[in-house]
């Protein structure tokens, strides 16, 4: 075998013997995985609509999801809410009762923020002041919510990516069929 | 009418200290009983000697001479006999080959001196020839034989003769003297310049902490419609002869080049006065002005001296130590040699004699630069000192290099204005020569 | 006895991250806190192993042009098979490494190994050397993110150890600290193993 | 256009991969003692960071989305075609311009195992850019990283004149300078939300 | 099964692709390169001390490929690593030299000498040199500010009672050294030679006495005693001829100023 | 007289009288009024926190040198300076603990790995304030009211987070809250021009930098004598920006820093995420002034360009 031959014949079995170990190993795990996101999802989910106890995601998008009830009533909407914080995007689970049109809930999926400063978003304290507030709310940091001290910027951050994705939300809900 | 004064960028104001000598006039110093004349005072290559062991010479007999271009005799500044030529040390810090000559104290003259008749008929040639037989190098410190530079290849056209009178060492006031005491010499020799090298503007440069030279000076000029004066201010290195002539002309002279690339010969006053000795009276250079100062010495002077007297006997005709001296040095403090024994001899670049005490002598403990930058700031050439002595510091001969060691002109102002006391002129002194003999080697 | 020695030279003597500073962005970037250090390490372990033996396997079939590609293929697959791995069993880990972990592929101490070991030496040597600069990497990793966790955090591997009171020292999680503390302890340990040589050379 | 220049500074500065990242952290410790040749580095990072950004660009939207293969295949795919490209950059530069391969070839290999190429790659499917966002991405990640370097360099040479205690010269002390640029480049922080 | 199938095939064809670019082009942009280069860089010590005049090891590598510089151009190496490269270049050498070492030719010790004035300047010999030839009473001796120290790569010198001192086992005959001292008293000397005049001074006698006690001071009776005829005083100093000397010491004997050194630990062991 | 005895070294012999300790006294100097003012504003505890951040910047140096066998040499005055300007730089609350991390930082961090005075890249007490500001940003920012002593919030402060300006004349006499010596603009003011004077400071750097911030707030619409006036600007302009150790040794070097950190200051005042950019600015600047010594070398007497 000459030299130029070899050299393809070796990268292409190298290249196809990690694909194929790699195809096997990803059928394998997938399912593991794929469980593992979604029971979190679930628990992000369950979390903001207390009084939900399963949930659907609406159709095609994996951004919206309505609650359900043990009757299977529908007892709010939650989503996916973005933005940018002090040092990154931030990714929170909102819940909002959309009858009622006040939040029921929110938390934080991911974040940049300085941990001890910014990171103090994920405590409860903070998070637990949107529940019951009105989804027509400001949520201005120092006034309609406590701010974190030295962190200005990331309780805003926080209080505007929720001002902008509410709108947002409760469009896709209505245009999908929500009420 | 106010004169302007010029100047240059840079430069330091050290304490000058001219009052210890600047008013004090021309003593005649004794003659000296044995005198030691080096075959080699000058830049360029060193004489051969013309006399031996036992001869008898007389004042102003030529004992040493050179084939080569760039070298000037030396003459005999006693009467009397040859004892000896030995190795020995010069103010310059080496050991040169050395002419001993006993005086007989009878101040015989040589036939050979005899005034050389009216200027006026003299031709350009004659006039440089006179000057390299009279022995004549630069006074102004560098000893550079000064015929060589009054004959620039026809290529270069000079159209200008810079006299520097600027005298910016601190302590030293020999050419402040001169000019004060014989103003007159100074503009003859300057005129024989003017000749020599054929142009007929010559500028007379001085500091203007020397009122008393300029008024002089002036007074003897003002009948001389190609002769001006430039009023100077007084800083440290003014008379750098590049500085010099960009503060009165404003020509830059290139690194590299010399005063001749922009059409300029620099001469010192001293210089323009041995020359007018050479031809009003034919006598050669073999004796000049040294001003003994500083706080070591009882008396402060300025002496004439003859060439080959040593250090021991002007100091002692200046009234001896006062105190424990430290430092003996050979010319101002800012440029000149330290000396390890008074036993060398005054030659033809001894500018001054300068003593200072035991306390003042040694040098202040170097701290890390803090990156002041004043020595950038004062550099007149604009290099960066800090660099370079860094560099040096670290056997980085290139780099130092690239930042144009080369083209320090060791003015010592760097080392004089840091505020951490660091030996910055000192090191860079040691990777010019680093990098010269890397050259050579090459 | 070869073996041994191929082993313990990891540890200490050509300590990936003290001695030889390789793998130097997984050291700083993950090891805020002990937990993670410890997990990175064991998953470049995991890979150093796997592909320097196989590397000291197929060695002799690769030509010298496609080594290098060659060798980030093998690297490559394990780092996505730790990868899917840890995606399975231990989430949270993963989700923290992040970035990290696909960065192990070109962590210089694995294809430096690679390279300049398993590609000249018998299996069973490039192995224990797998072996003892994986585990060299792992303790350092481990121990500079406790030094973090307990300075930036008060705590180690999750557990207060400073108390209540403790202010921490948020420097130490952020970047800036992953430098300083590395800084300092690598200063350190130049200190001590200078004065062990100096000893032995005066000998 | 806005957008781009952001995305640009951004890159560069405020999420600086070496000194906010971590990435490139080798080659930001070994090839940083002297000016011109981490600029040389930095200039070839540059290159090949550009190219690498659309390479993986094309491998993502081409081949592992449309086939599903994200998940697995990412890394070896992303890291076979830059090694390769690399190698081929290596191998025609030699040839066609010795003068830029002595400038920069040299560095070529070096820059293979560095992650800050194969973050840069990873990076393009996660932040989810465009053809002319991943390039400029990959630009402004390169001329970040090039600036670290250089920066490091200049110090590293000024401190060639310094004392420095023992046992903290080279790496330990270049660690700290970085651990202070970190602390600076910290300041840029919040300025455009990445 | 289909991701799987798909998977394969895809990374099997970018690997041959990768495998047929990268051939086609290391073919079709090829370029000679000396493979003896990299064959000589590995066998160099790899101090990258610059004594060969080249900057680098593996700038000295391609000279020595291109036939510029000699096999035996690293003085670090030695015959050793000159042989191995003179193998690589297929040529022989002749590597019968004895190794030598750098050697500082001076007893002047402070406890020998005095000084001539007080130095007050930089701690460099060069810059003291300037200075009246420097501060010690001998004009030949070694000044004691280390400039040589600071030169080696080797950390072979160091400065002991004044002056410099040269560990023979450290020192690889680099010669910068050598280069360096202003004063020209590091001498290359072969490594087993025990006998040295360890004087440098050229001065008469009379001088020498004055300014040093342990100084050679041209008296002859090594000359005279010496029975290989190995020893002459030349411009008032005396030098040993290698070839000649058998290291019997009984000039080091005779000399009345103990100015010839010999190494008596090595000769107990031999 | 022996001959022996005589002193020899090379050209120059004679040397300036100023030297360290004098240049550094006259910073100290410089600094009293506003120093005074500081204490006057924030009271006693904030003399007690310049007391700290002194003594332990003097015990880190002291403690460097005795571990690395080097000639101790606090006569010099730098780690004074440096202890006092960092106190300055502190929020006049903080707690006193605190305040000796600065100081140990400031000298073992910022000066003493670098080999010590003149060999710092980083000005020492920047990067004591850096490391505090990032390592208890609570801390260090809690800010009170001068005189009456009650939190309160720094000008830009106010202005970033809640759109509030000060008005000049309290920014003048220094009369808001800030830093302990940050305050009171005319007296830095004062002690600025004495450094001038004394010709201890480089007069391109503070003009170039105010004269950066001054145009770019006005090109952007900001109000340039508000910022000029607030924060640690005047500070940070005549006493940090200064430090010659740390800034570049040309002078068109001094003008690229002075522009460069007036345009960083900026960017990050009004655009960051942090209210105030002295430190960085200068920091920042610091890190770039070997390469810009490097790239600002002027032409050499005579020489022509080409
Ligand atoms: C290292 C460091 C990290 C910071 N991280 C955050 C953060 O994550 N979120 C935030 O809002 N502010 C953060 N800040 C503070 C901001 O820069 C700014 O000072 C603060 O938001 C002002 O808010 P305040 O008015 O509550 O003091 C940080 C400051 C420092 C020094
Ligand atoms: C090696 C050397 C060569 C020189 N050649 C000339 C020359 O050809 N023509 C000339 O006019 N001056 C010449 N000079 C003299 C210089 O112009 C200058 O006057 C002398 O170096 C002293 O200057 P300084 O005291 O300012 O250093 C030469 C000087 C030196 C050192
Ligand atoms: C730093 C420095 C200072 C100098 N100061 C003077 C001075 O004050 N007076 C003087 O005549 N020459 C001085 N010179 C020498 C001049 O540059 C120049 O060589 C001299 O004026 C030429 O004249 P000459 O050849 O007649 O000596 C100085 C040189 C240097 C380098
Ligand atoms: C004008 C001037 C300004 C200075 N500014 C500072 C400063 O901002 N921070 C500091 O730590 N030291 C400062 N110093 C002191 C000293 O230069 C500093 O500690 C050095 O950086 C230590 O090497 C200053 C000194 C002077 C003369
Ligand atoms: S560097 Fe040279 S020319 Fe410049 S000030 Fe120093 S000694 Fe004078
Ligand atoms: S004057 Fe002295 S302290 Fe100032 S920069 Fe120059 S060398 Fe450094
Ligand atoms: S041997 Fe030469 S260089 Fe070394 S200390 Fe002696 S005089 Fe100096
Ligand atoms: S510098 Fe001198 S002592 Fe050092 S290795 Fe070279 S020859 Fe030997
Ligand atoms: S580990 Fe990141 S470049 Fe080496």
């Amino acid at each position: 075998m000459n030299n130029t031959s070899r050299m393809v014949v070796v990268l292409l079995l190298v290249g196809a013997i990690s694909g194929l170990v790699l195809a096997l190993t990803f059928k394998w795990t997938e399912p593991m995985i794929n469980e593992i996101a979604q029971s979190n999802q679930k628990k992000a989910i369950l979390e903001v609509l207390p009084k939900a106890k399963s949930y659907k995601t609406m159709e095609n998008n994996n951004q919206l999801f309505i609650g359900y009830d043990d009757n299977g009533n529908e007892v709010g909407l939650a989503f996916i809410a973005e933005g940018g914080g002090f040092q990154g995007d931030i990714r929170m689970m909102v819940g909002m009762d959309t009858t009622e049109e006040k939040l029921t809930g929110m938390t934080v999926l991911s974040h940049l923020e300085t941990p001890g400063l910014g990171a103090r978003i994920e405590e409860d304290w903070f998070k637990d002041q949107f529940n019951e507030k009105s989804i027509e709310d400001d949520f201005i940091a120092k006034q309609d919510v406590e701010a974190i001290t030295g962190a200005t910027i990331s309780s805003n951050a926080v209080s505007n990516i929720l001002k902008n994705s509410i709108p947002k939300a409760l469009d896709a809900y209505r245009t999908r069929g929500g009420k | 009418m106010k004169d302007k004064t010029f100047s240059f960028k840079g430069g330091i104001h050290p304490p000058y200290s001219k009052e210890l000598t600047e008013s004090i006039s021309l003593t005649q110093a004794l003659p000296p009983k044995i005198v030691y004349i080096p075959l080699q005072q000058h830049i360029g290559a060193p004489c051969d000697p013309i006399v031996k062991s036992g001869d008898k010479v007389k004042i102003g007999q030529k004992i040493g001479d050179s084939q080569a271009f760039v070298s000037v005799p030396i003459h005999s500044s006693v009467s009397g006999t040859v004892k000896n030529i030995i190795d020995f040390p010069t103010p310059t810090g080496s050991k040169v080959k050395t002419i001993v000559i006993e005086s007989d104290d009878s101040y015989e003259i040589c036939d050979t001196v005899k005034p050389m008749g009216d200027i006026n008929n003299l031709t350009s040639k004659e006039i440089i020839e006179i000057i390299r037989e009279a022995g004549i190098t630069g006074m102004g410190g560098a000893t550079f034989p000064t015929h060589v530079k009054l004959s620039p290849p026809p290529e270069k056209k000079i159209d200008t003769v810079i006299l520097n009178g600027a005298e910016c060492e601190p302590y030293l006031t020999s050419d402040h003297r001169l000019m004060v005491e014989h103003p007159q010499k100074v503009v003859f020799g300057l005129k024989a310049i003017m000749k020599a090298v054929n142009v007929n503007k010559g500028i007379i440069g001085i500091e203007d902490n020397k009122p008393d030279a300029i008024k002089n000076i002036k007074k003897i000029i003002a009948n001389e419609p190609s002769i001006q004066d430039a009023v100077l201010k007084t800083k440290y290195p003014q008379g750098g002869e590049k500085r010099l002539i960009d503060a009165i002309t404003g020509r830059k002279v290139p690194p590299g080049a010399l005063p001749m690339d922009v059409g300029i010969v620099v001469n010192n006053v001293g210089t323009a006065s041995a020359i007018a000795d050479s031809i009003q009276k034919g006598m050669p250079l073999i004796e000049r002005i040294v001003t003994v100062t500083g706080n070591g010495i009882v008396q402060p002077s300025n002496m004439i001296v003859k060439i080959g007297t040593p250090f021991k006997e002007v100091i002692e005709q200046c009234g001896g130590y006062s105190g424990v001296p430290g430092k003996v040095i050979s010319g101002g403090p800012m440029m000149g040699f330290a000396q390890y024994t008074t036993e060398v001899p005054v030659i033809k670049g001894t500018s001054g004699i300068l003593v200072i005490n035991q306390f003042d002598a040694y040098s202040e403990i170097e701290q890390p630069c803090i990156k002041c930058a004043r020595c950038v700031d004062v550099c007149p050439v604009g290099l960066l000192p800090i660099k370079i002595a860094n560099y040096s510091q670290k056997s980085k001969w290139d780099e130092a290099e690239e930042y144009n060691a080369l083209y320090c002109i060791e003015c010592g102002s760097c080392s004089f204005i840091c505020p951490a006391k660091r030996p910055l002129v000192q090191r860079i002194r040691l990777v010019k020569g680093e990098i010269l003999a890397k050259k050579r080697s090459k | 006895m070869r073996m041994w020695k191929e082993f313990i030279k990891g540890l200490w003597k050509e300590n990936a991250v003290f001695r030889q500073l390789m793998g130097m962005c997984p050291t700083l970037a993950v090891t805020n806190a002990a937990i993670n250090g410890l997990a990175m390490g064991l998953a470049t372990l995991f890979v150093l192993v796997c592909s320097s033996v196989i590397i000291a396997i197929v060695k002799n079939y690769i030509p010298d042009k496609v080594r290098i590609p060659s060798f980030i293929v093998v690297i490559a697959t394990f780092v996505t098979i730790a990868d899917l791995f840890m995606a399975a069993f231990f989430p949270d880990i993963q989700k923290v490494l992040g970035l990290f972990i696909p960065l192990i592929v070109v962590n210089c101490l694995i294809l430096g190994r690679a390279e300049a070991f398993a590609s000249n030496n018998p299996v069973k040597y490039a192995l224990m050397d797998a072996l003892g600069m994986g585990v060299g990497f792992t303790w350092a990793l481990t121990l500079l993110g406790i030094i973090r966790e307990v300075l930036g955090m008060g705590s180690i591997f999750g557990i207060e150890v400073m108390g209540v009171n403790f202010t921490p020292w948020i420097i130490f999680i952020l970047p800036p600290g992953a430098f300083i503390t590395l800084g300092i302890l690598l200063g350190i340990f130049n200190a001590f193993s200078k004065k062990k040589t100096s000893e032995a050379s005066c000998h | 256009m806005i957008e781009l220049i952001l995305l640009f500074v951004g890159t560069a500065l405020v999420n600086n991969f070496v000194l906010v990242r971590f990435l490139g952290i080798c080659p930001f410790l070994g090839v940083s003692k002297k000016v011109e040749v981490s600029a040389g580095m930095g200039a070839a990072t540059t290159f090949v960071m550009t190219l690498s950004a659309i390479a993986a660009w094309f491998i993502q939207n081409y081949l592992l989305d449309p086939f599903g293969l994200s998940r697995f295949l990412q890394y070896v795919s992303f890291i076979l075609v830059i090694s390769s490209l690399v190698q081929l950059v290596e191998i025609v530069l030699k040839k066609v311009s010795p003068s830029l391969y002595d400038a920069l070839g040299i560095f070529l290999p070096l820059i293979t195992t560095n992650c800050a190429i194969l973050g840069l790659a990873l990076y393009i499917p996660i932040k989810d850019y465009n053809l002319i966002e991943s390039s400029i991405f990959g630009l402004g990640a390169g001329v970040g990283f090039t600036l670290s370097l250089v920066i490091m360099a200049g110090i590293r040479e000024e401190l060639e004149f310094a004392d420095v205690p023992e046992p903290l010269e080279g790496a330990g002390i270049t660690l700290l300078i970085a651990g202070v640029l970190s602390m600076v480049f910290l300041g840029f922080s919040g300025l455009i939300a990445m | 099964m289909n991701v799987v199938i798909i998977s394969v095939v895809s990374m099997g064809t970018m690997g041959a692709l990768f495998a047929i670019g990268l051939a086609y082009a290391s073919k079709k942009f090829a370029v000679e390169v000396d493979p003896r280069i990299e064959e000589i860089s590995s066998v160099l010590p790899g101090a990258n001390c610059g004594a060969c005049g080249y900057p680098g090891c593996d700038n000295f590598a391609s000279a020595v490929a291109k036939g510029d510089a000699p096999s035996n151009g690293c003085p670090v190496g030695g015959a050793e690593v000159a042989e191995k490269v003179a193998d690589i270049m297929g040529i022989d050498t002749d590597t019968d030299d004895e190794i030598k070492i750098a050697r500082v030719i001076c007893q002047g010790k402070t406890c020998h000498t005095s000084v001539k004035y007080q130095y007050d300047g930089i701690k460099d010999c060069r810059a003291a040199a300037k200075l009246g030839s420097g501060n010690k009473s001998c004009d030949y001796g070694c000044l004691g500010f280390g400039t040589c120290v600071d030169i080696c790569s080797f950390d072979a010198i160091e400065i002991i009672d004044g002056i410099a001192k040269i560990n023979p086992d450290k020192c690889t005959a680099c010669g910068k050294c050598i280069d360096v001292c202003p004063k020209s008293v590091i001498d290359l000397v072969p490594y087993s030679q025990r006998v040295i005049v360890d004087c440098n001074s050229k001065d008469f006698g009379k001088k020498v006495k004055s300014s040093c006690v342990v100084g050679c001071i041209g008296c002859k009776l090594c000359e005279r005693s010496c029975p290989f005829d190995a020893i002459h005083v030349e411009d008032n100093i005396a030098t040993i001829d290698y070839e000649k000397c058998t290291n019997c010491g009984i000039c080091a004997d005779k000399c009345p100023t103990n100015s010839i050194w010999e190494d008596k630990s090595k000769k107990k062991k031999a | 007289m022996l001959d022996k005895e005589l002193v020899v070294s090379s050209s120059p012999h004679i040397r300036d009288n100023d030297n360290i300790t004098k240049i550094m006294i006259t910073v100290v100097i410089a600094l009293l009024p506003a120093t005074i003012a500081g204490i006057y504003y924030f009271g006693f505890k904030s003399l007690i926190i310049l007391l700290t951040t002194i003594t332990s910047s003097l015990i880190t140096e002291v403690i460097f040198q005795k571990v690395r066998n080097r000639t101790i040499s606090l006569k010099d005055g730098s780690g004074l300076v440096t202890g006092l300007l960092l106190g300055l730089t502190l929020p006049p609350t903080l707690p006193i603990w605190i305040a000796i991390v600065g100081g140990v930082v400031s000298i073992g961090l910022g000066k003493m790995v670098f080999g010590g005075l003149g060999q710092n890249i980083f000005n020492p007490a920047l990067v004591g304030r850096a490391f505090l500001l990032i390592t208890f940003p609570v801390k260090m920012t809690e800010w009170i009211n001068p005189v009456d002593g009650l939190s309160g919030a720094t000008p830009l402060n106010l202005l970033k987070m809640e759109g509030i300006k000060t008005n000049y004349f309290d920014l003048l006499i220094g009369n808001v809250g800030g830093s302990i010596g940050e305050t009171s603009v005319i007296l830095l003011l004062l002690g600025g021009l004495y450094l001038l004077y004394k010709k201890c400071i480089d007069w391109r750097i503070p003009a170039s930098y105010l004269g950066t911030i001054f145009l770019m707030t006005l090109l952007i619409g900001q109000d340039p004598i508000f910022h000029l006036l607030s924060g640690g600007l005047m500070l940070g302009a005549f006493f940090m920006a200064t430090d010659m150790v740390t800034t570049p040794i040309t002078k068109k070097g001094r003008w690229v820093f002075g522009i460069g950190a007036g345009i960083i200051l900026v960017v990050i005042r009004v655009y960051g995420g942090y209210p105030e950019g002295v430190l960085y600015s200068i920091l920042f600047m610091n890190g770039l002034t070997p390469l810009i010594n490097r790239y600002t070398r002027s032409k050499i007497f005579g020489e022509v360009s080409k």
